[in-house]
């Protein structure tokens, strides 16, 4: 059994991995927790890039792979000071309670 | 198909094994409620305050730098990989080769001046300090 | 004379610079914008004369002037684009039509000052605006070189004559007479508009003149039988024809859409005037000469226009008889001609007709500015039974509107008489064939005494007998420039004839039949807008009573002996010192005549009868069902708006849940369109 | 022309210039931080998006992108990773333009702001990502455009620390944001799983080659998600959640720049992506539809919500914010139009709205911005009666909410009328009533454009106000917008062209 061969098994993983992530976002309310579900669903993608890269025997997947760590990074950066000013303005980091404009 | 037998039976062994092992001790252990037992841990000196405390702002701007400024060294990767190779091929030129790494460095150098200009990674500014700041 | 061409746009521009210029300035000029639009239309008259000289020398002129829309289309006949454009069109026709226009508009604008500033009138900036305007579209319309473009000018002509019917706008009677001319000519006009729909769509041109004209594509079409909107070719020209004509009924005030003239009177007389002799009526007969070699194609078309012309020569004749109003008579007199060259269209003597368009602008342009002069002398009394014994007071007015008169009536050798026996001879010979033009002939014959009675007897009753009243006692005088245009217009009256003496030329083998020449493409001409090209399309077969000389004396006496009878008769009973009124001897069929045939009451039934409760029916129908539905659209759109802004809970979780369910909604759909999930 | 001589990565300049102008802003605070040198740091900015505004228009002009003899051709940078043709140049065109716009306008809204060289660096960095993304030619370089205008617009909308409009709008647009940019990367994950390249070409090879027989499910799910990603950057349903707060809690020059330059720029790489990579016939026999399907569907759902839920707004903002998805929905036609063999004019047309509704759209929401910087208050109401006092700036509003409606004869009618026969003229069933849809929403939002302009001019004002002042940077973007708009209608004929001929060339 070929790892090149069972690339779908790495799809189901990060199949996985993203589910949960997603079903982080859903269920979550603290706005850090949001943030560590995104990083899963983003991992989840790493996974299978760099599954693939393998699979093709190309590099494509594993550098973008780099990149879409660094993005992530920086995205965590400006999340938390978005997070911080949230705590700052409505003293909780709850994401459900930012509601002063709907409809 | 067998190949899913060995995974299935890997996922079964890995959801058994934890839930089995806390579902003994769940058996196992006295219940003696103690409210010394849910008080802070800190290597054995007596706890002041709770776990809840604030830390500094100046905290989350020092890991924010780190985590950007580590992360983004990892795209200096590729390029060291291939830096080599590249200098001892004819069909690139030095400058084709450094040229980008450079600009990336003098990017991140420009951001890093820009944020200790402007008090990023100063640290724990006295009240003193911030009102000459000001 | 190419270069003499290029001026030709001017011969409409310069009237509309007056309109603006009397629009704007009129108040601080010192004629009120009197003298702007004299200047500006002699300019249009000197410029015609130019264009009539330049086509006496054998040049035309067909140019585009500007093009406002091209674009594909899909015709009947397959050709595949149509263009719109404003077009320059200067061929013998239309030449002659400037010269009359502008001749009369010319004259008009002097009489004015006479007859509105000497009465010292208000608002005559607006009443010199009107008329310049009122040229301008005749003129452009004149010149035009299409059927959509004559169209606009024909509604152009239309808005104006409502603007000055309506001149006098406080009083109660103007403003209607405004209002039902304007919509009596409108209702003629819709089908006009259908018309040129019609005839777009089917031939992918409007063109009056060459290759391309609709005329031209008629032709080939009959020719190869093609079969246009499920109708043979000729039956589809006609009922084109005939929408066109709806319009040329509502302008020339034929039957049954005259009733708006007779009440245009309430204008200035000289607005009446211009009305009657060269624009707005003119304008229609004017339209059926333009596209004569459209009509030609159509026999049935023909026969309806000269029946509808012989028929209303006669019926608006017994109508003029019965009048008191100097004016009124005049204006059935206007109607009953109009008829005449209905039916020297009707019958293919396109000659005739112009000739009898030409004359009659003349004679009827005079008599209206007669009729100006002596209301102006009575002070402003039109009642005819009022005057009496003008003759010496006012021996200008006498003259020229004695010449008028004996033109109108037909009397020889004033010009009426040669126009109106050419007009009846060409009915005759074609009626000898055609029991129906047969019967238009006989009706346009009768009205031939009609004619002569109701003219003399407003001749004797005007200007003959004792002065009936203090003012026909005491006249206003009149100032030069209301007897120069009649001493002009005197003149032509009595020798416009000379244009087209076709009796004396047939008698005496004499090439004297101007017109005709003109007309016939011996000057200048352009291809297929000939007499002779008409003459070979008309499909009437002609009859004479043994042979053309006998039946053409024939004719000419029996018309002339009518004319003179009714003048006689009219000599008899009114041409006494102090005439009475003979109506009880028509007994019941006066008051048929006085009310004028119930036309307006009939047609006033139609509005009131009929069209409001269906108007008040869909007006019922818009606001329930219609608004109903609007509303409740835009009522259930807001609510629906306010239920989908309902989505946006404002907590980011349940966007993130929604987003998630929208996503995969989405990729269900896809899914199972895309058949992932078999 | 001269365009020749210069090495092949200064096809990007008019990028490069954004990121230099980006780079020189933070030197420039780094040299004095809190430093509050506004007209410094709009002018800088402001000649920043002009320089790049000049150097695209100098590329178009030179004919960069353009095949034939006259033409440069398309100038391709790093082995395809970026491609510079008349698409990218016209995007970056629309981009420099409302960044030049905004930047102007800030300079009087922004006044009393701590944080003014952060402000417009962040606004430059976005700038300089939306400019990338019309030149970007592969997932990877798409994706890095992507997130550096994600980034910059999540601060941005935020700037406003104290305000809890404005944080909580950072707070929603983010999440929202960082939720599509996963979908989206995973989504690039699972075509690259499918294809093995990232580079739009060779996807597109690599589908005609076989390749990915057998992945067609990969495939599928993997174009949905690069949908989700672009519908984010659109503000498109169901992606369009943020767009209303976030447009409506951001400060207002933010708003124009995000509903106008950010949407466009998520227009371009859909446009580039689905037309280059994915050859519909290719794609369709191997996930088993057109994914033109996918826009037709979201065209019309983004379009009736958006003009619907604008419909009952009270607050100015939110109808523009709500309007704004109903243009992006509008714009999505040009994506539901394309065909096997063609649809060059319908979306030639998305892209002339898009570039009419840089315009428009930003007046409106900079009208908006002057409003907040008079202090007028938010709702309808409140805007009654302005125009006894600013009559010069509610004569333009009442130009860009006509053109937004469509009303002939400004820019907006004509965008739209294109989009219809456009959508028309490709005939099927589903475009029929993409057309259909597209006609019922513009009547429906005329009724709430026009119910802003009857409160301008026609309502009489609830309160008694006292002169307002007049702003010279926000008039000048104003009125330059208001010009544009109506100025347009008479450059349509070259505008539809090279929209026209720059959508022909990459389909």
């Amino acid at each position: 059994m070929s790892v090149a061969a069972g690339v779908e098994y790495y799809v189901l993983l990060s199949m996985g991995l993203f589910c949960i992530g997603l079903f982080g976002i859903l269920t979550r309310r603290n706005a850090l927790m949001f943030l560590m579900s995104v990083e899963l669903m983003l991992n989840a993608a790493n996974i299978n890039l760099i599954a693939f890269a393998f699979y093709h025997g190309n590099l494509t997947g594993q550098v973008f792979a780099l990149f879409t760590m660094a993005l992530a990074a920086a995205e965590v950066a400006v999340g938390l000071g978005i997070i911080l000013v949230l705590y700052r303005n409505f003293r909780d980091v709850d994401v459900t309670v930012p509601t002063t404009m709907r409809w | 198909m067998n190949d899913w037998i060995a995974i299935g039976a890997l996922a079964l062994v890995g959801l058994l094994i934890p839930l089995g092992m806390m579902a003994v001790s769940y058996l196992l252990r006295p219940s003696v409620p103690e409210t010394n037992k849910r008080a802070t841990y800190e290597s054995g000196e007596v706890p002041t305050g709770g776990t809840r405390v604030r830390f500094n702002i100046q905290y989350y701007m020092v890991a924010l730098l780190f985590l950007v400024f580590d992360i983004e060294t990892v795209l200096l990767f590729p390029w060291a990989v291939v830096y080599l190779d590249a200098v001892e091929s004819d069909a690139v030129s030095l400058t084709e080769i450094l040229g980008p790494m450079v600009a990336f460095v003098v990017i991140l150098l420009v951001g890093l001046a820009w944020a200790w200009r402007n008090g990023a990674v100063q640290w724990a500014q006295t009240p003193r300090q911030v009102e000459s700041d000001r | 004379m190419e270069g003499a061409f290029s001026y030709a746009p001017a011969i409409a521009a310069f009237p509309l610079v007056a309109f603006v210029v009397a629009l704007a300035f009129g108040k601080y000029m010192p004629k009120k914008g009197a003298l702007a639009g004299i200047l500006a239309t002699a300019g249009s008259l000197l410029l015609s004369v130019v264009m009539l000289v330049a086509v006496a020398s054998g040049e035309v002129y067909h140019g585009t002037i500007y093009e406002w829309a091209v674009g594909d289309a899909l015709t009947e006949v397959g050709a595949d684009g149509i263009e719109f454009t404003f077009g320059i069109l200067i061929d013998p026709l239309s030449a002659l039509m400037l010269v009359i226009v502008s001749l009369v508009a010319f004259l008009v604008h002097v009489f004015s000052l006479g007859y509105m500033n000497g009465e010292g009138e208000t608002g005559l900036p607006r009443y010199y605006a009107g008329l310049g305007l009122f040229t301008f579209s005749m003129l452009s319309f004149v010149l035009a070189d299409n059927l959509l473009m004559a169209f606009m000018f024909f509604e152009l002509v239309g808005l104006c004559s409502f603007l000055l019917i309506g001149f006098w706008f406080r009083t109660r009677s103007a403003p209607s007479a405004a209002k039902k001319a304007f919509l009596v000519t409108r209702f003629g006009d819709y089908f006009f508009l259908i018309g040129v729909v019609a005839i777009a769509s089917t031939f992918g041109t409007l063109q009056f003149a060459g290759e391309e004209s609709f005329v031209a594509a008629a032709e080939t079409a009959i020719a190869d039988g093609t079969t246009l909107f499920g109708f043979g070719p000729e039956t589809w020209v006609t009922i084109t024809g005939l929408l066109v004509l709806g319009g040329v009924i509502g302008k020339s005030a034929q039957f049954p859409l005259h009733t708006w003239l007779p009440d245009a009177m309430e204008g200035p007389t000289t607005v009446s005037a211009l009305i009657h002799a060269a624009t707005m009526v003119a304008a229609g007969v004017y339209l059926v000469a333009r596209m004569f070699g459209y009509y030609a194609q159509s026999p049935t078309a023909l026969s309806i226009i000269a029946f509808v012309g012989g028929f209303t020569a006669l019926f608006a004749a017994t109508m003029g008889v019965v009048k008191d109003d100097i004016k009124q008579v005049l204006a059935y007199s206007t109607i009953s001609q109009y008829g005449y060259m209905m039916l020297g269209m009707g019958v293919g003597g396109y000659v005739a007709g112009v000739f009898h368009l030409m004359n009659h602008a003349f004679f009827k342009a005079l008599l209206f500015l007669g009729a100006g002069s002596v209301i102006v002398l009575m002070h402003h009394e039109q009642d005819m039974w009022k005057m009496g014994g003008l003759k010496d007071k006012a021996p200008v007015t006498y003259w020229t509107f004695l010449a008028g008169a004996l033109a109108l009536a037909g009397i020889v050798p004033f010009s009426g008489f040669w126009s109106k026996d050419e007009v009846l001879y060409d009915a005759l010979i074609v009626g000898l064939e055609q029991p129906v033009i047969l019967a238009a002939y006989a009706m346009g014959l009768l009205a031939v005494f009609f004619t002569g009675f109701y003219t003399f007897r407003m001749v004797f009753l005007t200007f003959h007998g004792e002065p009936r009243t203090d003012t026909a006692e005491n006249p206003h005088s009149v100032g030069w420039s209301i007897k120069f245009p009649l001493v002009v217009l005197g003149a032509l009256a009595l020798l416009a004839g000379v244009a087209n003496l076709a009796p004396v030329a047939k008698l005496t083998g004499m090439d004297i039949t101007y017109l005709e020449f003109w007309l016939d493409g011996e000057y200048g001409y352009v291809e297929g807008l000939t007499y002779h090209d008409y003459h070979e399309l008309v499909a009437f077969e002609e009859g004479y009573i043994s042979s053309e000389t006998v039946t053409m004396l024939l004719g000419a006496g029996l018309s002339l002996g009518l004319a003179v009878a009714g003048a006689v008769t009219a000599h008899v009973l009114y041409n006494v010192p102090e005439p009475t009124r003979h109506t009880a001897k028509l007994g019941g069929a006066y008051d048929v005549l006085r009310s004028n045939y119930y036309q307006d009451e009939y047609q006033v039934w139609l509005a009131e009868g009929l069209t409001l409760p269906l108007a008040r029916a869909a007006d019922r129908f818009d606001q329930t069902v219609i608004d109903g539905v609007v509303n409740g659209v835009s009522t259930a759109s807001l609510f629906g708006g306010d239920r989908v802004k309902r989505i946006q809970t404002g907590i980011v979780t349940n966007y993130a849940a929604l987003l998630v369910a929208g996503f995969i909604a989405l990729l269900l759909v896809l899914g199972f369109i895309g058949g992932w999930f078999l | 022309m001269a365009v020749f001589d210069l090495p092949g990565w200064t096809g990007l300049a008019p990028a490069l210039i954004l990121a230099a102008t980006a780079l020189a802003l933070f030197v420039v605070d780094s040299i004095s931080p809190r430093s509050a040198n506004r007209a410094l740091l709009a002018g800088v900015s402001a000649t920043g998006a002009l320089a790049s505004l000049a150097v695209a228009v100098w590329f178009i002009a030179a004919g960069v992108g353009q095949g034939g003899i006259d033409g440069l051709g398309v100038i391709d940078l790093f082995d395809g990773q970026f491609v510079v043709d008349a698409m990218a140049l016209y995007f970056m065109i629309v981009v420099a333009v409302v960044t030049a716009l905004v930047s102007v306008a800030s300079y009087d809204y922004m006044a009393d702001h701590t944080y003014q060289a952060e402000y417009y660096s962040l606004l430059i960095l976005a700038a300089t990502g939306m400019s990338t993304m019309a030149a970007a030619n592969s997932l990877v370089t798409i994706f890095i455009a992507l997130e550096l205008t994600s980034l910059p617009s999540y601060a941005l909308v935020a700037i406003l620390k104290d305000n809890r409009g404005s944080v909580e709008a950072g707070l929603k647009y983010f999440l929202i944001g960082a939720l599509s940019s996963a979908i989206f990367v995973y989504g690039v994950s699972l075509v690259y799983g499918a294809t093995g390249h990232l580079q739009l070409d060779a996807i597109a090879v690599a589908l005609e080659e076989d390749v990915a027989d057998g992945f067609g499910g990969l495939l599928g799910l993997g174009i949905l998600m690069l949908i989700g990603g672009f519908a984010f950057k659109t503000a498109s349903v169901p992606f369009h959640f943020w767009a209303p707060e976030a447009y409506e809690g951001a400060p207002a020059p933010i708003s124009a720049f995000l509903s106008s330059a950010s949407k466009a720029a998520g227009f371009v790489i859909a446009f580039r992506v689905f037309t280059t990579a994915f050859p519909l016939e290719v794609t369709g026999e191997l996930i088993g539809l057109d994914w033109t399907l996918a826009f037709v569907i979201l065209a019309i759902v983004t379009m009736t919500v958006g003009n619907f839920a604008a419909a009952t707004q009270d607050k100015v903002k939110r109808m523009l914010a709500y309007s704004s998805i109903g243009h992006a929905g509008y714009a999505l036609i040009g994506l539901a139009g394309l065909t096997v063999d063609g649809g060059e004019l319908v979306m030639g047309a998305a892209m002339m709205h898009l570039l009419v509704y840089g315009f428009m759209n930003t007046g409106a929401f900079l009208f908006v911005a002057l409003a907040e910087y008079w202090g007028v208050g938010r709702t309808f109401e409140d805007y009654n009666g302005l125009a006894n006092q600013a009559p010069v700036a509610c004569f333009a509003l009442g130009i860009f909410l006509f053109s937004l409606a469509g009303i002939p004869p400004l820019g907006g009618f004509w965008s739209k009328y294109f989009l219809f026969t456009g959508a028309i003229s490709v005939g099927t069933t589903s475009m029929l009533l993409v057309a259909a849809a597209l006609v019922v929403n513009s009547a429906l939002s005329l009724y709430y454009y026009s119910r802003l302009v009857k409160a301008v001019w026609i309502e009489e004002s609830v309160v008694d106000r006292d002169t307002l002042a007049q702003p010279t940077g926000l008039y000048a973007a104003i009125v330059f917008a208001a010009v544009m708009t109506v100025v347009l209608l008479p450059a349509f004929g070259p505008v539809s062209e090279t929209a026209i001929d720059a959508a022909a060339a990459v389909i």
